[in-house]
C-alpha cells in the first residue's frame, strides 16, 4: 500500500534539518491506509495548490455536541482512506503533562481506530486524533473514557482551557494554575460538551504575566497571575548578578518601562508604586528577584482572532483576584458573565465583540463589576456622554 | 472493544497530578529559581531539589510512532515523565543531570533537535493546511518545515536578541498566534468566493450569511425563484468569513492563493505591552513544496533584526524603536497601498504628529 | 460715510511686512536665540540685535477702549508696534532694553498681568458663551475670568513643571483647544433637544438633520401630516450637533447645562506626540457669576500637578508616567462609568494588557 | 444710559486680578448702548443659567458668502441694543502683527459702525468685530476695505488661515511661515469669501514642530515646519549650558523620546538619524542646538474638533515639502484635494472624516501621493486587504 506512494513534491519536504512531517506519516503509512491517502491527497494539493476537503459536516459521538470536527475528502474516489476523516479532540491533562504508559495507551486506541495520526496539540490545547471514520467516532469514545480521558470542546461552547506548567515547574506563578484549569474543565463539563453559548468561550491560564499560553491573545476570559505587593528582593543575589559582568545598566534598568528601578552600586532599588509588574527584571535576574506575597490573577475578557471585528486582545476586567479552591467568586463572575453574553449577545458574536457592542461600562454594570481606571488606558477623549443623572423641573436639583 | 462496558461521559481530563514528575511534585509551588544549562536545556531549583528539562522540537503533526519514540526517551531516562510546552515541544523531565546527555543523544539519533530556549526561535504555532482543513489558503506543516529547515540554527542556539515566535495560519480565521508572533505567515485569499446558486437556498441560512461579512458584501437576492446571496466585489476583501457559515461560498482559488507576511507581534507583558502583528508583505505565492519567496522574506527578516537590535529587544520593540521606514529600508520590502489600514480603526494608525524619520 | 468710494473685494488683508519692527525686519529668518529676561518678557537676538518682548494678559473679549489702551503703550514706548499672539495675549516689541520696565509700568497702571511665558499658565483660549453663541452651555468669559482670578499667579511666575494651557469651550462644537489642552473646561447639556414640531418643518432640512445625529437617534416622522423628527432619547448624548443644523431642537435646559473638566492634551510634538484631553469630572453644575465648584476642581488639577510632576513634564506626560489610577487618587475625582468610552474607537482605550497599577 | 444698569451677578466679575471684561464692556457702555444692552441680557443669562440669542441667521455684505456671523437676541422688546448683534470677521494680517495706527484705525471704524466690542482674536485667528446691525455690514465693510482691510471667512468655505510669528521673531522657523499664509490667503480669496465646499476648510501654518498655532489638532490642512538633516551642533555654547549647572542629564537626554543624545562631559553628542525632530533638545538649548539647514514643512490633513465623529488630529500626508515661492507644488496639492474632496466629499463631511471615509490608500491614490511609511504610526494589523491585482484563468500568472 505505502508502496505505490508516488510523493515526489512532498518528499522535498524530507530534506533538511527540521523533522519533518512527510517521513513521519510515512512511518505510519505502512500500517494506515488513511495516513497513506493522506500523503496522496496531499501530494494532489501540493500539486494543484489548493486543498481537497469539503466543507465540515455534523459528526459525533452520542450525548455530546462537540469535541468532534467532521471532514470528508473532496476526492473519495480518489483517496477513499480520506473519504472520512474526522478529528477527535480529547481534553489535555493541566500542563500537558504525560507518562509515557498514559500516552501510549491513546497511541494503541489510535492506532486501532484512527489514521495513527496526531496534533500534539492543537492550538487550543487539545490533543488532536487526526483523522478516522464515523462509525469508529462512538468506540474511540468508549475507549478513551475506559482509560480515564474524556473529549475536548468545539463548536459554540466552552472550549477546552488550557494552562502554562506553573507551580508545577515555575518559580513565577502567582496561582496554581493547574489546580485552577482542572477545576473549570471539571465544573463545566456540561457547557464544555454541548454547545449552547452564542459562540465559543475560550479560557487560558497563565501563572504570571509572562503569559506563556498566550491567553492574552487567545481567549475569551484570560486568566494571567500577577501580584499586588512589592517585588521581593535578594540584594545578595544581586550582587553576584552585578559581579558576574551582567550589564544591569543596559539589560534591566534601562529597560524597565516605568523607569522605576535604580541601582547604587550592587545594591538595587525599586519603586514599586511605579512598576507596572511587567516582568522583565525579574525574568532577567530570578534569583535576585521575585514575585510578590499578595498573588492571585488579572482577568482580561474578549480575545479573539480578526473575524469578525478584527483582532482583539483581552481587555481587563478585573485588574485582581484572590484564587484560591473552590474559587467561588470566579465561578459567580463566570457565571454571570455567560448569562449576560448568554440573554444579549447575538449568533456568532464573540464576548470581545459583545462587549464593545453593548459598551464596557454596561457591561460592567450587568455583571456587577465597579468601574476602575485599571479598565482603561484611559478615560475617554470624546464629550459624548450619555449622562443619565438629570435634574427634574419638579425636584429643585435633588434628584441627581 | 468490549460493547458491555459502562458508558462514561463527563468525566474530563485526568488529574494532572498523577503525571507530575516526584520532584516536581515536591516543589510544587515553591520553586526558588531556573537555570538555563544549555540550548535547549533548563533547570528549575526548589527546596525539594532541581528538575532538568531537555526541550526537543516535534512536528506536531506526529504519527503514534513519533510518540512512542518520545515516550520510549522518557520511560529509559525520565521514569516516563514528559511534557508538551505551549508552543508543541517536548519536554523531558529528570532528576538526574547526568541523563540530560543521554536524552540528548537519543535525541539526536532521531535526528530531532534540541532547543528552543531562551532567545531562540521557538517551535511555529501552526494550523491545519491543506493537510485537514476546508478553508486552507496555503498548507501549514509544509511553511513550516521549510521555514524552520532555513532557521534550525535559530533553535538550537540562543544567539537572538531575545525570544522569537513564529506562527502559520492557513486562513484569516489565524487558529493559532498569527495576530500577536514575532513573524507570522498567513494564507490568504485574493479573489471573492465563487457562489454556487444550486446548492446554497439548501445548505445555507440566508440572514447568517449575510451577517457574516465584515463588510456589508453579502446581499440577498434572488434566482429562478430560490433565494440565495450576491457579493458586491468592490466590498469583498476575500477573509471567508462566509465560506465558514455556508459552504456554497468557497474562496479557493489556486491561481490567486498564497501568503502574506507579518511582524512585530508578542504576548508578554515583559517591558512592552502585548502586540498585535502587522503587515510586512502583502503577497508571495504559493510554491509548493518548498515556497522559497516566503523562506527567503522571513530569513531576510531573522537577519536583519539579529544584526540589528539590542538584547533583549523583541522584533516589534525593534522597530518601534528604529520606525517602520527603517524596518522598511533595511528588509528592502515595498512599502505599499495595502499597509495602508482601511478597517474600523484605520484612522488611529495615520501618524498624527510631526515625530518622524526620513 | 462717503457712498462714492470705489466698492473693493478680494483684496484680502494688508501685507504684514508694514507691521514688522525694524529689527525684526532686519532679523528675519535669521533669528539666533531668545533669552527669558523675566516672567512676561523674552529677547530675541539675531545679527542685526536683540528685540524685547513684553507679554500682557488680555481678556480678549476687549473693547475698543482697551485696544486703544494698548496702542497708546505701543505708541509710547514700541514705535507703535505691537502684536497678538496664537493664545490673545499682546505682546509689545521693542528694541529698546530700558523700555521694558516702562511697559510693564503703564501695563500695571491698567491692572493688566505680565507673564505667560515658558513654566507659566498662558492665557485661556476660548469662545463665546452666552455673550454671543445660540449653542452655549455655559459661559465662556466669565469662566476664564473666575478661573484665571484663582490661577494669575501661575500665568505672572513660571515655577509650574512646564507650560500648561487651559482651554473653555461652551458647547460640544469646542470652537477652540479643548481637545488638546492640558485643562479644559467644557459646557455640557445633558438633556435631549426639544423638539419644536410647529416650526421644524419649515426650517429644517429632514436629511441633514436626521444625518447630524452621530449616533443616529434622529428618524424623521410625521406629525399631523408633516414631516419632522422624532429622537431615541435612549441613543441621544446631547451633543447638540442636530440643534446646529436645525434650529427647531434646542437643548438648553437650564436645570441641567453645567460643564466638564478634561486633562491632559496637549499641542506640540516635544518629547511625546499631540495628545488628546481626556474626561477628569464628567459634570459640575453652572453657578455663575464665578463657578465655585469649577475653581475649585481646576486648581486641584494645578495644584496637584505643581506638586509631583518633574521639570518640563506636560500634564498630559505625568499622567501618562504615573497612571491614571493614581491620577483620580490624586486629585480625589470620582471614576465613573462615564469615563469610559463608548463612542466609535472605544475598544482601543480598553486595558488590553496587565501593565497596571495597584 | 449706563447709569441704569443692575448688574450685580456680573459685577462679581469685576472682582479679582484678571483683568475683567465686564468692567472692559462697561467702560464702553457709556457711549454704546448695544454693549450696555449686551451686558444687561448677559446678566439675565447669569441668573437664568441660560443663553438668550436665536439661532443664527443668514447675513452679510454684498457678494460675499462668508465672513458676518448673523446673531439676533430673543429677547429682542428687552434688549433692543442687541436685538441684532452680527460679528463681521476681519482677517488678520499675517502673524497678527500690527502697527498702533493701523489698529486705532479699526477701532475707529468700530466704534462708528458697531458695538465697541471685539475678540482679539477669534479662534480660527480673525479679529471678530463683535456685534452691530444688518444695516451697517455694509458701510463696515466699505470703510474697512477703504483702509486696506477685508473678511474673513465663515460657513463652508476656506477659512481665515493663520500662523505664527515664525520667521519674523523666532530661531526656529523652518519656512516663512507669514509669506505663506499671506501668499494662501490672497491665492484663494474667492474660495474664502465664498463658500462652495462641502464644509469649513481651515488653514493653519506653524514654523516649527513646536507648533505654537495648534495646527495640528485645529486645522484641516496643517503646514508645519521641519527641516530633514541633522540637528546643527554648537560645542562650545553646549559646554556653556553644562557649566551653568544645568541638569544636561535629566532636562535633555533623559527626555529625548527616541534616546539618541549622549553626552560626554561638555560635549554632546545626536543620534540623527534616530531622532524625530521633536524640538525637546532645541527648546532647551536654544543657543547650543537649532534645527538643521535642509528645511520645509509636513503636512497633516483633517484635524477637527469631535462634531461628529470624534476629534481628530491630522495626519501627515506629506512628510516633508520646501516651501519657496511660488508654492507651485502646495497650489498644485491643496488644489487636487479640493478637487476630489469636493467631487466625493458629503455635505458637511470634513477633510479628516473624509479621507477615513474613503480611505487612506485611496484618497492618496485620487491625490496623486505615493503610500509611504511615514503616513502611519504602523502597517495595518489586520488581514482585509483589498488586493487588487490577481492572476486571471488566462494570463498565466503574468497579470499580476
Ligand atoms: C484544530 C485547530 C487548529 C490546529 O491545527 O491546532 C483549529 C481548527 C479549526 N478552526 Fe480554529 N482551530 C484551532 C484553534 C483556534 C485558535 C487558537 C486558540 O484556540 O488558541 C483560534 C484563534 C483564537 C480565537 O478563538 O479567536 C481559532 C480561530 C478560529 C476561527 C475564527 C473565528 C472566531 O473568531 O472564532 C474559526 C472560524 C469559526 O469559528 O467558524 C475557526 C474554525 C476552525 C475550523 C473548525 C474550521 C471551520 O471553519 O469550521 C478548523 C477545523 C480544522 C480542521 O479541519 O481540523 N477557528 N481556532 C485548533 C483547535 C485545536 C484544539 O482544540 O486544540
Ligand atoms: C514551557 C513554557 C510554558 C508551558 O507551560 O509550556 C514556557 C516556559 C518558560 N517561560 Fe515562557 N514558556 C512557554 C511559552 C511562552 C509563551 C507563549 C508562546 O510563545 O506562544 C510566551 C509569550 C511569547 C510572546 O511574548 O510572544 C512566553 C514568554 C516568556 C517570557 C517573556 C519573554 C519576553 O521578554 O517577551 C519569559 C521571560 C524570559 O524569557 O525572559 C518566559 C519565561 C519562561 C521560563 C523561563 C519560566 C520559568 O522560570 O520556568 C520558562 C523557560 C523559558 C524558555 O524556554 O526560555 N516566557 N513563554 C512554554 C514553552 C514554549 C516553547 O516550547 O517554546
Ligand atoms: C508667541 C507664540 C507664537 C505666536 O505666534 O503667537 C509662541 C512663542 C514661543 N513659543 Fe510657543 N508660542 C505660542 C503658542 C504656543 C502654542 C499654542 C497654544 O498654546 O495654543 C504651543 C502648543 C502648546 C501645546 O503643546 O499644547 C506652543 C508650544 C511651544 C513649545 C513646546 C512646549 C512643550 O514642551 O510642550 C515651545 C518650546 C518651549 O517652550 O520649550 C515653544 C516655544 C516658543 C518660543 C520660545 C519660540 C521662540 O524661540 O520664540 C516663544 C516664546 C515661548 C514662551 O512664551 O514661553 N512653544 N506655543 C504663542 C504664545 C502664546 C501665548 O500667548 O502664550
Ligand atoms: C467665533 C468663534 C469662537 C471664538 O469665540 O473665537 C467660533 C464661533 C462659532 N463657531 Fe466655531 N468658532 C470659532 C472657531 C472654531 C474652532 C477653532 C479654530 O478654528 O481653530 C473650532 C474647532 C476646530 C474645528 O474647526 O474643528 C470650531 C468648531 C466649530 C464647530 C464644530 C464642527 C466642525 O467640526 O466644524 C461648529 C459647528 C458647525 O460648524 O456647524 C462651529 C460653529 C460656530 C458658530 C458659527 C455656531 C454655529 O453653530 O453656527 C459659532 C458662532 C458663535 C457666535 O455667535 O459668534 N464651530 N470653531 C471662532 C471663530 C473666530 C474666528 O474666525 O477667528
Ligand atoms: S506564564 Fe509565568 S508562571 Fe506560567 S510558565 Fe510562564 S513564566 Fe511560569
Ligand atoms: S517588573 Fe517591570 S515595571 Fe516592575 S520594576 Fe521590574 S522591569 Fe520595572
Ligand atoms: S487557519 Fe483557517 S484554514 Fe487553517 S485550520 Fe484554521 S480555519 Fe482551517
Ligand atoms: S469573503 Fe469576507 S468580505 Fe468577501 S463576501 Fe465573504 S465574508 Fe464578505
Ligand atoms: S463652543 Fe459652541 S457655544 Fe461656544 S462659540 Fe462655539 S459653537 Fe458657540
Ligand atoms: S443632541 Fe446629538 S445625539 Fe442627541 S439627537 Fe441631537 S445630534 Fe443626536
Ligand atoms: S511654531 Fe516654531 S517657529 Fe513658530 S513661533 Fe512657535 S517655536 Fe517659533
Ligand atoms: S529633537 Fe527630540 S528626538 Fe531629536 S534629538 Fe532632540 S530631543 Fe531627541
Amino acid at each position: 500500500m505505502a508502496d505505490d506512494l508516488k510523493i515526489p513534491l512532498l518528499e522535498e519536504l524530507e530534506k533538511g534539518p527540521w523533522p519533518s512531517f512527510v517521513t513521519d506519516i510515512k512511518s505510519v503509512a505502512g500500517k494506515s491506509e488513511m495516513a497513506a491517502d493522506l500523503l496522496r491527497q496531499l501530494e494532489k494539493s501540493y500539486e494543484d495548490k489548493r486543498g481537497y476537503w469539503k466543507h465540515g459536516g455534523l459528526v459525533g459521538v452520542r450525548g455530546y455536541g462537540g469535541g468532534v470536527i467532521g471532514r470528508y475528502s473532496a476526492l473519495p474516489e480518489e483517496f477513499p482512506g480520506v473519504s472520512h476523516f474526522h478529528t477527535v479532540r480529547v481534553n489535555q491533562p493541566s500542563g500537558w503533562v504525560y507518562t509515557a504508559d498514559a500516552l501510549n495507551g491513546i497511541m494503541d486506541i489510535w492506532d486501532e481506530h484512527g489514521s495513527g495520526l496526531t496534533n500534539m496539540h492543537g492550538s487550543t490545547g487539545d490533543m488532536v486524533l487526526l483523522g478516522t471514520r464515523t462509525e469508529e467516532l462512538e468506540p474511540t469514545f468508549l475507549a478513551l473514557t475506559q482509560k480515564g480521558w474524556d473529549l475536548g470542546g468545539s463548536g459554540s461552547d466552552m472550549r477546552t482551557p488550557s494552562c502554562c506548567i506553573g507551580p508545577a515547574r515555575c518559580e513565577y506563578a502567582c496561582f496554581d494554575t493547574l489546580a485552577l484549569t482542572y477545576n473549570l474543565t471539571q465544573e463545566y463539563q456540561d457547557e464544555l460538551h454541548r454547545p449552547m453559548f452564542n459562540y465559543k468561550f475560550k479560557i487560558k491560564v497563565s501563572g504570571c504575566p509572562n503569559d506563556c499560553t498566550a491567553a492574552i491573545a487567545r481567549s475569551d476570559m484570560a486568566i494571567i497571575g500577577i501580584w499586588k505587593d512589592d517585588i521581593k528582593v535578594n540584594q545578595e543575589e544581586f550582587a553576584k548578578y552585578v559581579d558576574s559582568g551582567m550589564d544591569v545598566q543596559g539589560i534591566v534598568v534601562d529597560m524597565c518601562p516605568t523607569s522605576c528601578i535604580s541601582v547604587d552600586g550592587k545594591t538595587i532599588d525599586i519603586d514599586d508604586s511605579n512598576c507596572v509588574k511587567c516582568m522583565h527584571c525579574i525574568n532577567k535576574m530570578p534569583k535576585a528577584l521575585a514575585v510578590g506575597d499578595e498573588k492571585g490573577a488579572a482577568i482580561a475578557l474578549g480575545a479573539k482572532a480578526p473575524i469578525v471585528d478584527g483582532a482583539l486582545f483581552g481587555s481587563i476586567m478585573v485588574p485582581f483576584i484572590e484564587l484560591e479552591e473552590p474559587y467561588e467568586e470566579l465561578h459567580d463572575l463566570i457565571e454571570r458573565i455567560w448569562e449576560f453574553w448568554d440573554e444579549h449577545g447575538k449568533a456568532r458574536e464573540r464576548i470581545g465583540e459583545f462587549i464593545e457592542r453593548v459598551t464596557l461600562a454596561r457591561f460592567c454594570e450587568e455583571v456587577g463589576l465597579d468601574p476602575i481606571p485599571q479598565m482603561v488606558t484611559h478615560p475617554r477623549e470624546n464629550p459624548y456622554i450619555f449622562y443619565e443623572e438629570y435634574f427634574a423641573e419638579e425636584g429643585e436639583g435633588s434628584e441627581e | 472493544m468490549a460493547t458491555d462496558v459502562e458508558r462514561k461521559t463527563d468525566i474530563g481530563p485526568p488529574h494532572y497530578e498523577q503525571f507530575l514528575h516526584p520532584v516536581m511534585k515536591a516543589n510544587y509551588g515553591k520553586w526558588l529559581y531556573h537555570d538555563s544549562i544549555a540550548p535547549g536545556v533548563l533547570s528549575h531549583t526548589g527546596p525539594e531539589g532541581t528538575i532538568y528539562t531537555v526541550r526537543a522540537a516535534s512536528p506536531r503533526l506526529a504519527s503514534t510512532n513519533f510518540i512512542r519514540n518520545m515516550t520510549k526517551i522518557a520511560t529509559d531516562f525520565c521514569d516516563g515523565y514528559l511534557r508538551f510546552t505551549s508552543r508543541n515541544n517536548v519536554e523531558f523531565l529528570t532528576d538526574k543531570e547526568e541523563n540530560v546527555d543521554k536524552i540528548k543523544a537519543a535525541l539526536a539519533e532521531l535526528k530531532i533537535p534540541v532547543g528552543g530556549t531562551n532567545n531562540a526561535i521557538s517551535n511555529v504555532v501552526h494550523t491545519q493546511g491543506w493537510v485537514h482543513c476546508h478553508s486552507a489558503a496555503t498548507d501549514a506543516s509544509g511553511l513550516v518545515k521549510v521555514v524552520m529547515d532555513e532557521l534550525a540554527d535559530y533553535f538550537t542556539s540562543e544567539n537572538l536578541p531575545a525570544k522569537t515566535r513564529l506562527a502559520v495560519a492557513c486562513c484569516l480565521n489565524m487558529c493559532g498566534a498569527v495576530h500577536a508572533s514575532d513573524i507570522a505567515i498567513l494564507g490568504v485569499h485574493r479573489t471573492p468566493p465563487v457562489i454556487d446558486h444550486s446548492t446554497l437556498p439548501n445548505l445555507c441560512e440566508i440572514p447568517t450569511t449575510v451577517a457574516s461579512c465584515p463588510n456589508n458584501a453579502i446581499k440577498p437576492t434572488s434566482i429562478e425563484g430560490k433565494t440565495t446571496v450576491k457579493v458586491d466585489e468592490d466590498k469583498c476583501m476575500y477573509c471567508g468569513n462566509c465560506f465558514t457559515v455556508c459552504p456554497s461560498m468557497p474562496l479557493s482559488d489556486p491561481l490567486n492563493d498564497g501568503v502574506s507576511i507579518w511582524v512585530g507581534g508578542k504576548i508578554s507583558n515583559a517591558r512592552t505591552e502585548p502586540m498585535f502583528t502587522k503587515l510586512a508583505v502583502p503577497y508571495l505565492p504559493n510554491n509548493p513544496p518548498r515556497w522559497p519567496e516566503v523562506t527567503d522574506a522571513v530569513k531576510k527578516i531573522v537577519d536583519v533584526y539579529a544584526a540589528n537590535a539590542r538584547p533583549f529587544e523583541r522584533l516589534g520593540e525593534w522597530i518601534d524603536r528604529i520606525s517602520w521606514a527603517r524596518f522598511f529600508e533595511l528588509t528592502g520590502f515595498e512599502f505599499t497601498k495595502y499597509h495602508l489600514d482601511d478597517f474600523r480603526w484605520a484612522g488611529t494608525t495615520y501618524k498624527r504628529s510631526l515625530q518622524n524619520r526620513y
